[in-house]
């Protein structure tokens, strides 16, 4: 029988080491599991502007049935082919619209940075972290916000400072901004831009930093704490089974540590007891005994975080425009 | 007064490529040559200078590549626009398309790799030294050498024969022409010097500033270089005040966000565009006894024999 | 022996329409060494470059697609590099234009505003991109700065502008807080012109300035100005030409067209505003407006043809793996072939016996 | 192979440099055709020819600069090859170019080092510098950047470092071109000097008179070809104009009763600061022309013609709207455009470039002036009949020739692409013609159906401007004449009652003090 055709559509080169890397070494892995079932198409470097659609489409029209489209600024495009190729299966990444024949998945980044600011808070000293974010969109300020309530949780005192670099991608500048939140005083480095250069700058000035989206200790064998691993490959797995199963059908995945599309790299570097209590936390989110979210939450302003449950709705987590109390400085654009 | 240290050591790093580059086109510029493909030859210089000590395990080796590569780059630009006499505009962006793809196709096997960075200098003692001790003695080896770079083209410009004859270029071909100078021969020179000044600067982001290659990595600093060419009118003098003021600005306004001012992080990252083209507007205006620019910058020279 | 340069009495006509086909030409046989290279079939890959997307209706539509705009912004730059003006800031002209045509559509987004709105936004991208492709001019005209670094310069900052706004004033409240905007309405929307597809109104407003360019260039007395001023300025000046009125103006113009074409593209195509409408646009038209020889209809054909190669680089991406920075390089030896040729026109390589050491000792 | 020639003219045993058959092809066009040439030691030997003859090409090719296509170059008897000029200047051949081959932006000690070779110090050249010019009389500012120096003293740049190489065989294109009589006669004062210390001299010039007070001997180049060999203190001006051009110079002849009318350009008291800082201040300039009157603007160049050029055309404008009248109308402050529209025409100085732009068809100059009158632009849109009309008709009265109906302007010669350029102005009808150097360059023949034209223009009621450096020029077809000196003008004076003399003198600056503006303030 004819191979099934799979296609992905990229933001990035291939060899960004971090968002677009991480995606592709997951269809990488999928050829590895179906590849004698299946056959796979990329294309990258597909800006989230006009050609978006087109690149969409012509995957579509090159026979693919199943198409991943693994950025946020994709979600119209996909959704206008989705409607003109109904027997197309459609998945895209980070997005909150969904059809019949489209489905979303995206990974609960923010529980692995719930750890991170457990960690962090135990291993600095000076009780300042730095973290250099890309742009201030939900997904990046709930990081932001999951690390401190973390934090708070072992130093009610501890100060972070931020710079956003309005860039995904752009070694020098993520490196400069490292350097600058170490020179103010941050010992620990976390990021929400996709290169290595902040761990770089970091192992260089001998204090800590996290990875991103993918394991990037050898960049910072002294230096890595642990690293949030984008790892897609199960979920592509599982989708491109269900495809050639005839039991694919649209739904929104939103998964995180108990399901392994949020991984958290070796903890390294750290003393035993604060790997233990790492582990540990882990295991307690992955159990659902432990919410990041869980309320009350007061915010930026001191004014408790309106909340219907235990914790927030995904809802408000996925829109969240908030700081939480202990930020000093004001969310870029707001 | 650490921070202040701390600002200036960044400082440093970040003008160093800007300064490279921007040396190497102001040379090419004063035969009278623009080449806008600085940002073409960098990432090209970035992915050979990555290959080369990668796979040499040699800083040293990384560098010469990358400048080998520029110069290489600079050789397509040199056979188009003074071999053919094309529109030097536009083979200089047509360099900086290719420059981008090849570099991507060259780096793409090396991307996920890393190398051990330059080695910072350090002098027992000297290093030591509170607050300028790191500044002046501990700082990689590429720092010491753009500006070691600047002062010999400024030496070369204005106190030698062989600097003299390329002004000369610069300023009226014909009549260079007419005594005899080899105008495109040392119009090739000063490109391909260009070229290898691109090409260490794009080589320098891989080997000592962010210890691994990645397709794209130059983001734009090419074009900054060229702007501090014009910006410091011509003068190695004012381009090193003007490498080092851009480089600040982009270092300040992290700071100022670390420090937590709060002005929209897009406002702090478009101060150093916008303080560039103040800055180029208040100097123009300044300029007495009109444009200091080369005077046949950009024009093309067929000789008649 | 060497070979060397020799000018033309006069431009040759016949070297004129002859030197792209020889740029082709060179350009296949490089393309299919570097393609053997890589272990690709050269004569399938080049067939999926430039054979595939032209006998297929859905892409000859998206080669029209991704013309338009070019064609638009190209024609604009063309008639500031015939007069000497070098704007190299069409890209943010282009986003202006979009931010500010944007802003129109997200201010009337729900209301019962009515088939004005479409219009109106057209006309605000065009004068946004007008007025900020006039501060590169006006600095030129009134300090003397380089209009190359200052357009330059100023792309950066209309960037952060968009981004800025999308992320912050004009996000769409039920988005999520993803830094975009609402959809537009079908108002401020620019019509297909062929249902399901996505050949737009713009198409045929781009060939508007087609023939509105060729028209100008060709004959009008301002055409004709713009030519002088830029192929002799003190000749220009004694036929009565200002150069400094005329950098404002084809600055204006050029911006005004850049300016139109992202309104166009973020109104139709991209359906609203968001960081990344622009794959490049401004600096592809650049290699466009050379391309096409800095003639209207030349632009045309040059936009056409590089479209074609982009939906053609992407066809090979998919049916033969061959990566895009192939077709990076692919497009650079492409420019280099046709600027190398269109030399020709000009000049023509005589070859000369290198001239052997003195004979004579010194006196 | 050798010329032959009298023995008694020249003193050494042999000659210095020969030349044996050298030719120099351009494409098809023969610039040089088999030219022999010997120059002997302590001679100036002239070199004369129209504009085109070939003469620029044959010293670049002895310069190294241009390589021949065939012949060959002795020296001291043995062949030589030169690969560039500095291996000339190691031969001991020096050079001062037609057109300066000077650097604006750099000192004049710089300028003079470009030209040297050896290996001094550059100290020791700025010292040598003003060794040499004060020894010569010809004093220069090491320090000083040559833009902001007068044509005189670049002049002065080129002379001394061609001097400070101490070359055995000197070669001077036209260098008194662009001095005034008095600078002229310090030149031959060094000239002589170099002569009698034993050098050789080739001198290339258009002034006849100058050549014989000059030279030794003269070569006379038509066409590419060498025509003759002479002395010429022999002849007389008339007979070397004769061999220069192969015959009998048409005369001009002017129209029997030319009746001056009323006053056309009127200029009161123009003052204006160039705009470059290389330009010249023009000074309190005033004259009257009127219908029918022919009047000439003498003086060496670079001493405000071109100014004065700019300032009537409207290429720069003046606050004033009444220091320029054309035809009753203020027109101080009105653009090229409108002057042409109150019936003003212009021709400058330089061909292409500025009259015309060179890459441009014959038929878009054509638009270039005529756009502001006549029939050619229409609601905006140009009529391309019109214009090929225009060139077709300016091609029958004057005689345009070229290869088509419509080339680009580059490609004409000098002389057809002048007779263009005034023949487009003469054909819109013009009350007012400013023509400056109406016959710089262009060949005997071309130069005298212009002349006549201008007379035939004047004849019809037309007042016509003509600024010249050439005095035989000015006395044959003006009625009074001006001098231009630093900016300011002389009074005019009769043509018929103007000596050479007199002129000579007001050209180097004496005497130029009351100008004609009371008179023109009265009109
Ligand atoms: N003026 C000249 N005329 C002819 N040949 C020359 C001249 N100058 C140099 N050459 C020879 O031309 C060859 C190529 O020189 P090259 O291409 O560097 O010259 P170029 O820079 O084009 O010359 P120029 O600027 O002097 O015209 C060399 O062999 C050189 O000896
Ligand atoms: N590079 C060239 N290509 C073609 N023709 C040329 C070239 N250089 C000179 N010529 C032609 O050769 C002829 C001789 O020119 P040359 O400059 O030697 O004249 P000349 O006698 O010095 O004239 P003038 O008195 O105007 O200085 C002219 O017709 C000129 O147009
Ligand atoms: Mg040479
Ligand atoms: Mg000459």
């Amino acid at each position: 029988a004819d191979k099934l055709k799979v296609g992905f559509i990229y933001l990035g080169p291939i060899g960004d080491l971090g968002w677009t890397y991480q995606h592709d070494l997951a269809r990488q892995a999928l050829v590895k599991e179906l590849g004698d079932r299946i056959e796979t198409t990329y294309l990258e470097n597909v800006s989230e502007g006009p050609d978006a659609e087109r690149s969409i489409e012509q995957l579509a029209r090159a026979g693919n049935k199943l198409i991943f489209t693994t950025s946020f600024g994709y979600m119209e495009p996909t959704l206008k082919v989705a409607k003109k190729y109904p027997n197309v299966h459609f998945e895209h990444a980070t997005g909150y619209k969904r059809d019949k024949n489209m489905s979303t998945y995206s990974g609960r980044f923010y529980e692995g940075r719930y750890i991170q600011g457990l960690i962090a808070a135990r291993m600095s000293k000076s009780g300042v972290l730095g973290y250099i974010g890309s742009f201030p969109i939900p997904e990046v300020i709930s990081g932001i916000n999951s690390t401190m309530l973390a934090a708070q949780t072992i130093n009610p005192n501890i100060k972070v400072k931020i710079i956003w670099v309005n860039s995904w991608f752009d070694p020098g500048k993520e490196a400069d901004a490292a350097k600058a939140l170490i020179d103010q005083g941050a010992d620990v480095i976390m990021q929400h831009t996709d290169s290595p250069a902040a761990m770089q700058v970091a192992a260089e000035r001998g204090k800590l930093a996290f990875g991103q989206d993918s394991e990037m200790i050898k960049f910072g064998p002294k230096t890595q704490l642990t690293s949030i691993i984008d790892n897609w490959a199960p979920y592509y797995i599982e989708r491109v089974r269900a495809e050639l199963d005839g039991k694919w059908a649209s739904e929104n995945t939103w998964d995180g540590l108990k399901e392994k599309m949020v991984v958290m790299a070796p903890y390294t570097n750290m003393p035993d007891d604060v790997k233990k209590i790492a582990e540990d936390t882990e295991a307690a989110i992955k159990d659902g005994k432990l919410h990041p979210f869980k309320c009350p939450i007061i915010g930026q302003d001191g004014k408790q975080v309106e909340c219907k449950g235990e914790h927030l709705s995904d809802d408000q987590i996925l829109s969240m425009n908030f700081y939480v109390k202990g930020i000093d400085e004001a969310i870029p654009g707001k | 007064m650490e921070l202040i240290e701390a600002i200036l050591l960044s400082v440093l790093a970040a003008s160093t490529p800007l300064l490279l580059a921007a040396t190497g086109e102001l040379v090419t510029e004063r035969a009278g040559v623009l080449n806008l493909g600085v940002e073409g030859m960098m990432i090209v210089g970035a992915a050979c200078g990555f290959g080369g000590a990668w796979l040499s395990g040699s800083i040293i080796v990384g560098a010469l590549c990358g400048m080998l590569a520029g110069i290489l780059m600079s050789l397509i630009f040199a056979l188009m626009a003074l071999g053919l006499a094309v529109n030097q505009v536009a083979t200089g962006l047509a360099l900086t398309i290719f420059g981008i793809g090849l570099s991507g196709l060259i780096g793409a096997r090396f991307v996920g790799e890393k190398i051990t960075p330059a080695p910072h200098l350090h002098v027992p003692g000297l290093t030591d030294i509170p607050l300028v001790g790191r500044i002046l003695f501990g700082q990689d080896a590429f720092v010491y050498l753009s500006l070691v770079l600047i002062v010999a083209v400024w030496y070369v410009l204005y106190r030698t024969r062989p600097g003299l004859i390329l002004r000369a270029c610069g300023d009226n071909h014909i009549s260079a022409h007419a005594l005899g100078y080899p105008v495109l021969r040392i119009r090739t020179c000063a490109v391909m010097f260009g070229g290898a000044c691109a090409g260490l600067a794009g080589a320098y982001l891989p080997l000592g500033y962010t210890p691994f290659f990645i397709p794209g990595m130059t983001a734009g600093r090419g074009w900054i270089a060229l702007a501090l060419v014009v910006f410091a009118s011509w003068l190695p003098g004012r381009l090193v005040i003007g490498a080092y003021l851009f480089g600040a600005v982009s270092i300040l306004q992290l700071h100022a966000q670390g420090a937590g001012i709060g002005i929209p992080s897009q406002l702090m990252s478009a101060l150093p565009y916008l303080a560039t083209v103040i800055v180029l507007v208040l100097i123009s205006r300044a300029r007495t006894g009109g444009s200091t620019a080369p005077a046949a910058l950009g024009t093309v020279f067929v000789p008649n024999r | 022996m060497q070979l060397v340069l020799e000018k033309r009495a006069e431009r040759s006509a016949t070297i004129a329409l002859v030197s792209p086909l020889i740029a082709i030409g060179l350009t296949l046989v490089t393309m299919s060494i570097l393609f053997a290279i890589l272990g690709k079939n050269p004569s399938s890959a080049l067939g999926v470059y430039f054979i595939d997307p032209l006998i297929d209706d859905y892409s000859l539509q998206e080669i029209a697609v991704k013309a338009t705009p070019l064609v638009m912004i190209a024609i604009g730059l063309s008639l500031c590099y015939l007069a000497n003006a070098w704007n190299i800031g069409a890209e943010g002209q282009f986003l202006i234009g979009a931010v500010a045509g944007s802003w129109l559509a997200v201010k009337t987004q729900g209301t019962d505003a009515g088939h004005w709105v479409l219009p109106a936004m057209l006309l605000l991208g065009a004068l946004a991109g007008a007025l900020y492709a006039l501060i590169p001019a006006i600095c030129k005209v009134r300090f003397g700065a380089s209009e190359i670094l200052t357009s330059l310069m100023l792309v950066y900052v209309a960037d952060l502008l968009l981004d800025y706004l999308v992320r912050g004033p004009w996000r769409d409240p039920k988005g999520f807080n993803f830094p975009t905007t609402a959809e537009f309405d079908p108002v401020a929307t620019v019509p297909v012109l062929i249902e399901g597809g996505r050949l737009h109104l713009g198409a045929i407003i781009a060939l508007a300035v087609v023939a509105a360019g060729a028209v100008l260039l060709g004959r009008t007395i301002n055409g004709f100005e713009i030519r002088v001023v830029g192929a002799a300025p003190r000749a220009a000046r004694f036929g009565g030409f200002n150069a400094t009125r005329l950098i404002l103006l084809t600055f204006a113009i050029s911006g005004a067209l850049a300016g139109l074409a992202g309104i166009i593209e973020v109104a139709g195509p991209v359906g609203h505003l968001q960081p990344g409408i622009s794959p490049g646009y401004g600096f592809t038209a650049i290699i466009v407006a050379f391309l096409g020889r800095l003639n209207p209809i030349g632009i045309l054909v040059a936009a056409l043809f590089l479209a074609l190669t982009f939906i053609g680089g992407e066809q090979a991406q998919i049916a033969m793996k061959i990566p895009l920075d192939v077709t990076k390089v692919f497009q650079g030896i492409l420019l280099f072939y046709v600027l190398a040729c269109d030399s020709l026109i000009l000049y023509r390589f005589r070859l000369i016996a290198a001239s052997s050491k003195v004979q004579s000792g010194a006196h | 192979m050798s010329d032959p020639m009298p023995a008694a003219l020249h003193t050494a045993a042999a000659p210095l440099f020969q030349a044996a058959g050298l030719t120099k092809r351009y494409g098809t066009f023969l610039a040089n055709d088999r030219i022999d040439i010997d120059i002997w030691p302590e001679q100036i030997h002239a070199l004369l020819g129209e504009n085109g003859a070939g003469k620029s090409t044959l010293v670049k090719t002895i310069y190294g600069l241009i390589q021949p296509t065939e012949g060959e170059m002795r020296w001291r008897g043995r062949p030589m090859v030169l690969a560039g000029p500095s291996e000339a200047r190691a031969h001991g051949i020096g050079m001062v170019f037609q057109h300066f081959s000077l650097f604006d932006n750099l000192t004049v000690a710089e300028n003079v080092a470009l030209g040297l070779d050896g290996k001094e110090s550059f100290r020791d050249i700025s010292a040598r510098l003003e060794q040499v010019s004060r020894t010569y009389g010809l004093p220069l500012d090491p320090r000083r950047e040559v833009w902001q120096l007068s044509v005189g003293e670049r002049q002065r740049i080129e002379i001394v470092r061609a001097l400070m190489q101490n070359p055995g065989f000197l070669i001077l294109d036209e260098p008194t071109a662009v001095l005034t009589p008095q600078e002229a006669d310090q030149l031959f004062t060094v000239l002589n000097r170099l002569k009698a210390e034993g050098r050789a001299i080739l001198y290339i010039s258009h002034k006849l008179e100058e050549v014989k007070r000059l030279c030794d001997t003269a070569t006379i180049l038509r066409g590419g070809r060498k025509v003759a060999t002479c002395n010429p203190k022999a002849e007389t001006a008339a007979s070397l104009a004769r061999m220069m051009v192969g015959g009998e110079i048409k005369q001009v002849r002017a129209a029997a009763d030319r009746r001056i009318t009323v006053p056309r350009l009127i200029v009161n008291d123009l003052c204006l600061t160039p705009d470059d800082p290389h330009g010249v201040w023009l000074e309190h300039i005033g004259f009257e022309l009127r219908g029918g009157e022919i009047l000439g603007i003498a003086g060496v160049a670079g001493n405000g013609q071109d100014e004065l050029f700019a300032a009537l055309s409207g290429e720069r404008l003046s606050k004033e709207p009444g220091t320029i009248v054309i035809d009753g109308h203020a027109a101080g402050h009105l653009s090229i455009t409108q002057r042409r529209k109150l019936g003003a025409a212009f021709v400058p100085e330089e061909r292409l470039g500025h009259a015309t732009a060179p890459r441009m068809r014959l038929s878009e100059n054509a638009l270039l002036t005529g756009h502001a009158t006549g029939n050619m632009v229409r609601r905006g849109f140009v009529n391309t009949a019109a214009m090929l009309k225009t060139v077709d008709r300016t091609t029958e009265t004057f005689d345009v020739r070229k290869a088509k109906r419509d080339p680009e302007a580059a490609s004409l010669s000098g002389g057809n692409l002048q007779k263009f350029v005034v023949g487009r102005e003469i054909l819109r009808e013009p009350v007012v013609l400013v023509v400056n150097q109406p016959t710089w360059g262009v060949d005997a023949g071309a130069a005298a159906v212009i002349r006549q034209a201008l007379l035939d223009l004047a004849a019809s009621g037309a007042a016509v401007l003509v600024t010249s450096q050439d005095l035989d020029e000015l006395a044959e077809i003006t009625d009074r004449i001006a001098v231009m000196f630093h900016g300011r003008l002389s009074a005019p004076l009769k043509t018929v009652e103007a000596s050479r003399e007199r002129l000579g003198l007001l050209m180097g600056g004496s005497s130029i003090d009351s100008t004609e503006a009371p008179h023109a303030a009265r009109a």
